[in-house]
């Protein structure tokens, strides 16, 4: 077992230390860095979604929690590194409650895409809807549609002149991805994990076993928020300028979408499909042949017919078909873990 | 006398004007085996469900072991020592049999003690050969088989088992039979069911419910023989 | 890579980073202009008229001689109405493309998204569209019209034809809420009355209540800067209602992108505005530049007010460069502060040192049968609201948008 | 007391578009438990059905009525065989195929008509209560409602189709059992869903402008109006729309519409937290 352990950090760490070093020889480090800030955020829709089985229509309200945090954080503290620890506690918090109104309330599926769903239009109508004067935290104007520009941006610690930017945030965003994907590792290795996954697979049976699973359900939904929150900071730093559009419901829809070409219940799925569906987008914005929503929505229905498991999954079923070593029941997990329906409600 | 685990005091369900269970009084004893018995619809299972936690009664009360637990949810109630085996196999389908086996264990002992429990219990419920399988792949009878280790590796002083032996072949019945008789020994066990062969084979005590109420409560053989239990239940049955 | 960015910011800072500096490219035998539009998404409707003006602009400075002799060469984004992909397509214009000046910026979100990094990476840029003021950087020229110079020219128009008292319903965006500050003010100036001030996100579509609530006041004027699709719905249900006829409209903003045309006659007639284009416009100018756009486009009926004002900004920086001679930022600056003007199918524009706004001619207009009809042309307003706040011959290191305080 | 009769027609009129919005969307939910978050962008289709029949020089009535509701059903029909067919009992991958088409539609939308805002003007007069005017519109869309509601429960109630429709609700197994294909009962089912998804469109269309972005902003309220309303098709549509209607046009005529939009939104969380299984998973059971 940590033989395994071990195994995997290394085998983590080479790798990652191996794209970081060659992915800029190929794409530039700025756009890199949203790459990577959208990989955030998809894993941390991955893991509540496919460890926990916690479909989250609203994840875009983290992030955007989170960044609009940091800026409002930023300009009244003027310093970026407690701003970064807050930015990552309010999302987190923020989860907490609804989490635990949600689950001790016995909502699930639909119901549960219903809430999170809300409660994001209700904080996107609501920061939409703050351009006036009246509407000020600190020194920090909320700004409404137009959002928040100007901002203190990532410093080194203690030092607010010495601001972290360009190449150099692109490391700070790369190593943080690192962090969190091994921090997560452990996580899902743990006892903690383990029975995350139980309950993403019967959530009654693990309640009969003596679990507390709207707990159990209320933690692991904050983690991710205060994932989301961070990506959401490292955002807020990248584009200097946060908007109510990180709020929306295309957003959180974009983050879905990752996630299922990705592929659930791996680590890595909503990482590559995150940063490999928004350099499409990048990319596609220098044509104007085909307009990109379609082809975005193409690529879902596309997914979700002929490849419902996601790219991670389908390429390791296909490594494992041609190298032995197969393990057929996995195949289908994902789909069938989407549609556990209401029979376990 | 034995100590009284569960007890109920004029345990009431009522769903809009229907109401499933009606003034149930109920007592079992320490390392007791009871049968549930009636036709479909008695309340057996709406009763089932209001001593687990799945229901919340509508009027009266539950106590396991002298507390009161009326109310609690379910994991509470399980977080006692009290075992639950629910009617249609509910079990973890994309995880192996010692996956499932371990969380239930590891939800009373270290990650340790953990792993060795559930190796005893899959030893002792014969499934080494079918350890590493996923359970969506497993058999019905063998799905339920592993439920009933979830519930034993978590050394339970009550089991509560809703319909254990439905479905299944004669073999996996007889067991079955086994495995609750090994139960009984550390613990007191309720089980809701319909086979009476099954019944005839294990039980001694058999509660008979009839339109939400206790219609008799008596040893199987009295039961079994009884003019009225046969009208309501056998009768329909035998027919 | 470890500048630090405050001394990169310093006017006086020493050249660190030159190898990120555009005036670098200028090696190079054709001078480079960046372009940052939504060409598509929901605000193409501004971005594509925006983007064609660039083309013909360039194309028509090319077909002269071009720039210093040098051909222009469009690099051109589309952001696809999407904030995220302003920061990444300015990084990549100032970084990799290395462009000479940006064009572009729609919404006051995409312009502030960008504009620090212009600033940054001193790169010149133009900001041509018609905007909520206040915006004081040295690095940027702004030549669409602000509140002041539309809403002191249209309030006392609108209130001498309607009556005194007045109800305001307005975008709730930075746009909106200043605007509806100095309609206010000028409303009082002419001795009128505000009598109700209701402000709409960008995406509320039905304004049945508030035409109601627009009754039980009373007003004898509704003044409506309201933007978008969703919004542009009101006209439609005030007409609907009846309304119409009853209390007359006048807007800062309907028409912008040609909304006069999706209005039918019946809805849009009589509603008064003021801008610095309209199609009807009767200049030599006009006439000149809608036939170069026909000729270009094949149909010149989507010309609007953002595509005249990014027309006319990149003729006024092409003239910038021609007389500082260089590429220098800082030299075409300083042409640019000299005050020049060029006649464009607007009227006059001339850059206003001060602020690096413009002085432009404003016409009060008409709706009439899906037209603008000019009523009335005041030549050369100043942008006198940025004005009061923004000096930047006095602190050039200015970088602020300011609010104004009325 | 003019003003209290407008406000008395402006909530009307909020329950009504209510209705009409979700109408579509809960035949869909009701008979095949499927979510279609394409549905907003039927609606978007039916606008410019309506928009585009109007130009061709159709009646706006019958391009509203019949135009629009036939050429979003038989888009309905296509997606339905393409797609929905291959995901009937995955709940979640139907809203996650669906979502993609609607992207979709949004795309080739915007591919034909262009993102400039387009529409057509009532065709209904306004007209005036004491002092002040109506929309006369609006009661042109509560009649709608109204017969739309009336004539779901009578189908319901006294056709054979509505018989077999609500046998499928209750139980798809049995009515399969009976002979009746699921599979032919589902298509049927969708093109109604999408052809009252298309009406509601065309109905709102002239008070509204449309792009092809439209869809979005009803997504979400009929989302939440059929989640809230429950199991029932008809008493959940009506109880739910009516309740947030009111909410909606309380807040909208006390403070601002944006509240008045929270309000309404806030009112489906605290609903949803109480009745978990929507209105008539509580009140109304066994209702139509």
């Amino acid at each position: 077992m940590q033989d395994r352990m071990g195994k995997d950090v290394m085998t983590t760490l080479v790798v990652a230390g191996g794209l970081i070093w060659l992915l800029p020889q190929l794409v530039s480090t700025y756009t890199l860095t949203v790459l990577i800030i959208y990989g955030m955020l998809g894993f941390s829709l991955g893991l509540i979604w496919g460890f926990g089985g916690i479909l989250c229509f609203g994840q875009a309200a983290f992030f955007g929690l989170g960044a609009y945090t940091y800026a409002i954080a930023a300009i009244n503290i003027g310093e970026s590194t407690l701003p970064m620890l807050i930015a990552i506690l309010v999302p987190a918090i923020a989860a907490l409650l609804l989490g635990a109104m949600m689950f001790y309330g016995r909502l699930t599926d639909v119901y549960l895409g219903v809430i999170t769903l809300v409660v994001t239009l209700i904080l996107f109508k609501f920061i939409n809807s703050t351009a006036g004067p009246q509407f000020v935290i600190g020194t920090a104007r909320l700004g409404g549609f137009n959002g928040i520009p100007g901002f203190q941006t990532l410093n080194v610690p203690g030092d607010p002149d010495a601001y972290i930017w360009g190449d150099a945030y692109y490391y700070v965003c790369a190593v943080m991805m690192v962090l969190v994907y091994l921090l997560v590792s452990a996580l899902l290795r743990s006892s903690f994990g383990r029975i995350a996954v139980g309950i993403r697979e019967n959530e009654t049976r693990m309640s009969l076993m003596g679990y507390d699973v709207a707990a159990r359900k209320t933690i692991l939904f904050a983690i991710g928020a205060a994932i989301a929150g961070l990506a959401g900071a490292l955002f807020a730093n990248w584009g200097e300028i946060v908007t109510p559009g990180l709020f929306s419901l295309g957003q959180s829809a974009e983050i879905i979408i990752w996630c299922i070409v990705g592929g659930l219940g791996t680590r890595f799925g909503p990482i590559l499909g995150a940063a490999g569906l928004a350099y499409l987008k990048f990319a596609l914005g220098q044509q104007s042949l085909i307009d990109n929503t379609l082809i975005t929505g193409l690529i879902l229905v596309l997914f979700v017919l002929f490849l419902p498991k996601g790219l991670v999954p389908a390429i390791s079923s296909l490594w494992k078909v041609s190298f032995a070593r197969r393990s057929p029941s996995r195949v289908h997990q994902a789909r069938r873990m989407r549609n556990r329906g209401r029979a376990n409600g | 006398m034995a100590e009284v685990v569960l007890e109920t005091q004029a345990l009431t369900m009522r769903f809009g004007g229907v109401v499933a269970s009606d003034n149930v009084n109920f007592k079992l004893r320490a390392r007791e085996l009871r049968c549930l018995i009636g036709p479909n619809g008695a309340g057996k299972s709406t009763f089932f469900k209001c001593v687990t936690g799945l229901l919340t009664p509508t009027e009266g009360q539950v106590f396991m072991r002298g507390q009161e637990t009326t109310g609690w949810m379910p994991h509470q109630i399980a977080s006692l020592g009290v075992g639950i085996k629910t009617q249609t196999p509910n079990v973890m389908d994309n995880l192996s049999v010692f996956e499932n086996i371990w969380l239930a264990a590891r939800r009373f002992h270290s990650v340790d003690e953990a792993k060795h429990k559930a190796e005893a219990v899959i030893e002792r419920l014969a499934l080494n050969s079918i350890a590493r399988s996923d359970l969506g792949n497993l058999a019905h009878g063998e799905r339920q088989r592993v439920e009933l280790g979830l519930v034993a590796v978590g050394d339970p002083w009550l089991v509560l088992l809703d319909e254990p032996a439905a479905g299944m072949s004669a073999e996996d019945v007889e067991r079955m039979t086994e495995i609750i008789h090994e139960l009984t020994k550390t613990a007191a066990v309720v089980i809701v069911e319909h086979d009476m062969q099954f019944i005839r084979s294990i039980a001694q005590t058999v509660t008979v419910f009839h339109q939400g109420a206790v219609l008799m409560e008596d040893h199987v053989d009295k039961v079994m023989s009884d003019e009225t239990v046969r009208n309501v239940y056998l009768g329909k049955k035998a027919g | 890579m470890s500048l630090d960015r405050r001394a990169f910011l310093g006017r006086t800072a020493t050249m660190t980073g030159a190898a990120m500096l555009p005036s670098f490219a200028s090696a190079a035998d054709t001078i480079k202009l960046g372009s940052i539009l939504d060409t598509s998404g929901i605000f193409d409707a501004y971005g594509k008229p925006m983007d064609m003006a660039m083309r013909l602009a360039v194309d028509e400075i090319n077909a002269s001689g071009g720039l210093l002799s040098k051909q222009v060469e469009v690099s051109g984004y589309d952001t696809q109405s999407d904030m995220a992909l302003y920061s990444q397509y300015a990084q990549q214009l100032t970084r990799q493309d290395r462009v000479d000046v940006v064009h572009g910026g729609i919404l006051s979100a995409s312009r502030e998204a960008i504009r620090q990094t212009m600033r940054k990476t001193k790169t010149l840029y133009f900001y041509n569209v018609l905007y909520e003021g206040g915006v004081c950087d040295r690095n940027i020229f702004i030549n669409g019209v602000t509140p002041a110079q539309q809403v002191e020219a249209l309030v006392p128009y609108a209130m001498k034809k309607a009556g005194k008292k007045v109800y305001i319903l307005a975008a709730d965006y930075n746009y909106g809420q200043i605007t509806a500050r100095w309609i206010q003010k000028f409303v009082a100036d002419n001795g009128g009355e505000t009598v109700g001030l209701d402000f709409f996100p960008l995406d509320v579509s039905d304004f049945g209540s508030t035409i109601a609530k627009i009754q039980t006041a009373a007003p004898d004027l509704v003044i409506a800067p309201l933007v978008g699709g969703a919004h542009l719905s009101f006209f439609r249900q005030w007409a609907a209602a009846g309304m119409k006829d009853r209390i007359p409209l006048a807007s800062t903003t309907l028409g912008v992108g040609n909304e006069q045309l999706v209005l039918t006659p019946e809805e849009g007639n009589g509603i008064m505005v003021a801008y610095n284009y309209s199609q009807q416009l009767d200049t030599p100018a006009n006439a000149a530049f809608k036939a170069s756009w026909l000729a270009a486009f094949g149909d010149n009926s989507n010309i609007h007010e953002t595509a005249v004002s990014t027309y006319q900004g990149v003729m006024t920086w092409a003239k910038a460069v021609e007389m500082a001679g260089s590429l220098d930022r800082d030299s075409i600056i300083d042409a640019l502060e000299t005050g020049i003007s060029i006649e464009g199918p607007g009227g006059k524009v001339t850059v206003d040192p001060k602020t690096h706004h413009a002085v432009l001619d404003v016409h009060l207009m008409e709706f009439e049968d899906q037209r603008m009809k000019v009523i009335e042309t005041l030549p050369q307003r100043q942008p006198i609201d940025t004005q009061s706040v923004c000096d930047l011959a006095t602190s050039p290191n200015d970088n602020t948008q300011y609010e104004i305080q009325i | 007391m003019d003003l209290s009769i407008v406000i008395l027609v402006e909530m009307l009129y909020a329950v009504a578009s209510l209705v009409l919005i979700s109408a579509g969307l809960a035949v869909v939910f009701g008979m095949m438990k499927v979510i279609n978050l394409a549905h907003g962008e039927f609606m978007m289709m039916g606008g410019y059905a309506t928009i585009t029949a109007v130009n061709l020089g159709a009646n706006v009535f019958v391009a509203m009525l019949v135009v629009a509701p036939i050429t979003v059903g038989l888009i309905g029909l296509v997606v339905e065989r393409l797609v929905i067919r291959h995901l009937y009992g995955r709940l979640v991958d139907t809203m996650l195929a669906t979502w993609g088409l609607s992207l979709f539609f949004i795309g080739v939308a915007t591919m034909i008509f262009g993102n400039t805002t387009t529409g057509i003007s009532t065709p209904i007069p306004g007209f005036s209560v004491g002092d002040y005017q109506i929309n006369g519109y609006n009661f042109f869309i509560i009649l709608v409602a109204i017969a739309l509601v009336v004539g779901m429960l009578v189908i319901l109630k006294s056709t054979r189709a509505g018989l077999i429709a609500r046998g499928t609700m209750q139980r798809s197994d049995i009515a399969a059992a009976l002979g009746y294909s699921p599979d032919r009962i589902y298509m049927a089912t969708f093109f109604c869903g999408s052809a009252l998804s298309g009406l509601a469109g065309a109905v709102l269309a002239p008070l509204v402008g449309l792009v092809p972005t439209s869809g979005g902003a009803y997504i979400a309220k009929a989302f939440i109006t059929v989640i809230a309303g429950g199991p029932s098709l008809v008493a959940g549509l009506l109880s739910s729309a009516g309740l947030f209607g009111l909410v909606n046009q309380i807040f909208t005529f006390a403070i601002s519409p944006v509240i008045g939009d929270v309000a309404l939104l806030v009112a489906a969380v605290v609903l949803l937290r109480l009745l978990p299984q929507g209105v008539t998973g509580k009140f109304f059971k066994g209702k139509l």
